[in-house]
């Protein structure tokens, strides 16, 4: 039971990696802009792994003041990144959607060599 | 009579899980499409009546049951809606029911 | 008892995923999606009485109306394809 | 044991983005994207993280994948390319990936009370509240009260991400090839999902209401109520024709919207400087500091879920009128 209490972490950093991965060895930006998603996921995962607490509840008061609370700290920073994350990969697929209409293309190689044309 | 209330929502519970267990083998085992999404769409509703009214049993009257049947009632109007939609979808798109030996791609060609 | 139903579901959650990677068609990976998304709900009301705190039914609630648009957009999506499809068909011709 | 259900859906998680990667088709990826949403928010309540699980749905279930939907309809839903150096790249992820695992070694056991983030501010946290602001959610106290700042902050970057997005694709788009009165018109003729659609939107807008101003009591507050509305908002638009949705709610008043929401949280900070307090110190608003804070937070929370609505259906719009 012991080594399972880094679980979590490790299918953090295999997230994390597996998105990197699509980050940097695709070429397609879209498929890239994918990949971030994926990456953002792992750290939302982390923070929320690192808040909670054994035999926690969520922390919202219910009646009976006995009880264990997770951290809300993680979640309040998490809670907005989500819709800060989702807000600039929009952005990031508006930015794809000029290059194709610029470029005709959305592979990152074909709109370099266009560029050294 | 909450022994009895908790039989009753044990058995809703059990058979709710099977039915759900039932609708995922058959969506994975199913030869083609429409038959894959006969046997999730009608587990799906199955399920979710067994399952949530056997937690409404053991919630009692409360605020939770209500909500329950919200869930319920929202479950048993989008979920076959979709199946619908899906359905006519891929119909449109070609796709027939195996016998015709038509495979579809991933492109929507065959 | 709730664990023998958020096993269920969680089993199937695994076979819907399996049906998700292995299509064939774009349409069974939809319809994956969907199961996928319904098993969420059943999970997340389960999960709720298990731990005991009831009030957390509001996610459900929110996956049971949400999960629909998705659908509706892929929908969306597959009827501009093919009038896109058509449209450069005509003009091929 | 829920301790195993959470390491099975993380398991089924790592399962589904690997697939997402290896698959060169991006209608597939963006479907995978949507079971990863749901496993996470699945594991995000597990782990006790309600209000965050609650933005996870609302954002991942509907938004999302409309917009990736409207972007693959705009450029291309296929990966032409091989990647670029598969070996190097992959080894150097093996390698991060190692080294990350290996660091994990030296962190706190999952859940351990003792770890130094339990240690520091959070116990305070939950220890005051009750004192000061006196509402059940703590998240929801620490979002808009004790870090008021930080959402100020994340409240002006979502604003300026949605106008980076407006600048990027306008709304005065050219015409594409589509005829125009097929593109209009939405769903319109399928009758089913039309029908249930509008018997589902009020129900999706009062849920919408419910999140937002239920946030101090339950899971919710203005982020995941802006993303709920939006939603159902879009759901219009989907059923109707992106017209009709323009007609109910047009480009102007919904950058009327993006811009009132952060003025409004804006201005609840000046105003606690003109009353004596510091900026966006709420406990001046009111003769009594606890019942200051809860209208502060009440009317902060309603800057956010107005900035949140506005920006995603502008976003949403700007995406679908580059599609006409």
């Amino acid at each position: 039971m012991e080594i399972l209490g880094l679980y979590n972490y490790w299918v953090f950093a295999v997230l994390l990696m597996t998105g990197f991965y699509a980050v940097i060895a695709k070429r397609n930006l879209v498929k890239k802009l994918i990949g971030l998603s994926l990456f953002q996921a792992a750290v939302f995962l982390l923070y929320i792994t690192m808040g909670k607490v054994d035999g926690g509840t969520a922390p919202i008061f219910s009646g009976s003041d006995t009880t264990i609370f997770s951290n809300p700290l993680p979640q309040v920073l998490i809670l907005t990144a989500i819709v800060v994350g989702i807000s600039t990969t929009a952005l990031g697929l508006g930015i794809i959607v000029r290059l194709k209409e610029e470029y005709g293309t959305i592979e990152e190689h074909e709109i370099q060599e266009i560029d050294e044309r | 009579m909450t022994t009895l209330l908790d039989i009753l929502s044990w058995v809703l519970l059990t058979l709710g899980g099977l039915s759900v267990l039932v609708g995922g083998i058959g969506a994975l085992r199913m030869p083609d499409l429409y038959t894959r999404m006969h046997a999730a769409s009608v587990t799906d509703s199955m399920g979710a009546i067994l399952i949530l009214v056997g937690i409404m049993l053991q919630a009692g009257w409360s605020l939770a049951t209500i909500k329950l049947l919200a869930v319920l009632l929202f479950l048993l109007l989008t979920s076959p809606t979709s199946s619908n939609a899906l359905a006519s979808a891929a119909l449109l798109a070609g796709t027939r029911p195996s016998g015709e030996q038509h495979k579809i791609n991933d492109e929507g060609e065959e | 008892m709730y664990y023998v139903v958020t096993i269920a579901t969680l089993v199937t959650m695994g076979l819907a995923l399996i049906r998700a990677l292995l299509g064939p068609s774009v349409y069974d990976r939809v319809l994956a999606v969907n199961m996928f998304g319904t098993k969420t709900v059943l999970l997340l009301s389960v999960i709720a009485f298990l731990y005991g705190r009831p009030d957390f039914l509001d996610l459900a609630l929110a996956y049971a109306l949400i999960n629909f648009i998705g659908v509706l957009a892929v929908l969306e999506f597959f009827r501009n394809r093919a009038l896109r499809r058509s449209t450069e068909r005509d003009e091929g011709l | 044991m829920i301790v195993i259900f959470g390491i099975f859906l993380l398991t089924l998680l790592v399962i589904t983005a690997i697939a997402i990667v290896r698959t060169d088709n991006l209608f597939v990826a963006v479907m995978l994207m949507g079971i990863a949403s749901l496993l996470i928010a699945g594991n995000f309540f597990l782990l006790d993280a309600a209000d965050v699980a609650l933005t996870e749905a609302a954002v991942g279930a509907g938004i999302s994948t409309v917009l990736f939907l409207s972007a693959l309809a705009l450029t291309s839903e296929r990966e032409r390319a091989r990647s670029s150096n598969k070996i190097l790249s992959f080894t150097v992820v093996t390698a991060a990936a190692m080294i990350l695992i290996y660091a994990t070694f030296d962190k706190p056991r999952f859940g351990d009370p003792e770890a130094p983030a339990q240690t520091h501010v959070a116990p305070w946290y939950l220890e005051k509240t009750p004192e000061y602001i006196d509402i059940p959610n703590v998240v929801t106290a620490v979002l808009g009260s004790f870090r008021g700042y930080d959402t100020l902050g994340e409240v002006f970057v979502v604003l300026t991400a949605g106008i980076g997005v407006l600048f990027l694709l306008g709304s005065g788009a050219p015409l594409g090839s589509l005829p125009q009165e097929q593109v209009n018109e939405g769903l319109r003729h399928h009758l089913i999902p039309r029908v249930i659609g509008r018997v589902l939107i009020p129900f999706i807008l009062l849920f919408g209401l419910y999140v937002q101003f239920h946030g101090e009591y339950g899971p919710g507050g203005g982020f995941q109520a802006g993303a709920i509305i939006a939603a159902g908002i879009i759901l219009f638009a989907l059923l109707e024709g992106e017209q009709r949705a323009l007609s109910v709610l047009p480009a102007r008043v919904l950058l009327g919207l993006m811009a009132f929401g952060p003025l409004l949280y804006g201005a609840v900070g000046i105003a606690g400087i003109v009353l004596g307090g510091n900026f966006l110190d709420y406990s001046v608003l009111s003769s009594d500091p606890v019942k200051g804070q809860q209208l502060g937070i009440l009317l902060i929370e309603a800057g956010v879920g107005i900035t949140v609505t506005g920006v995603l259906l502008g976003i949403f719009h700007a995406f679908a009128a580059r599609g006409r």
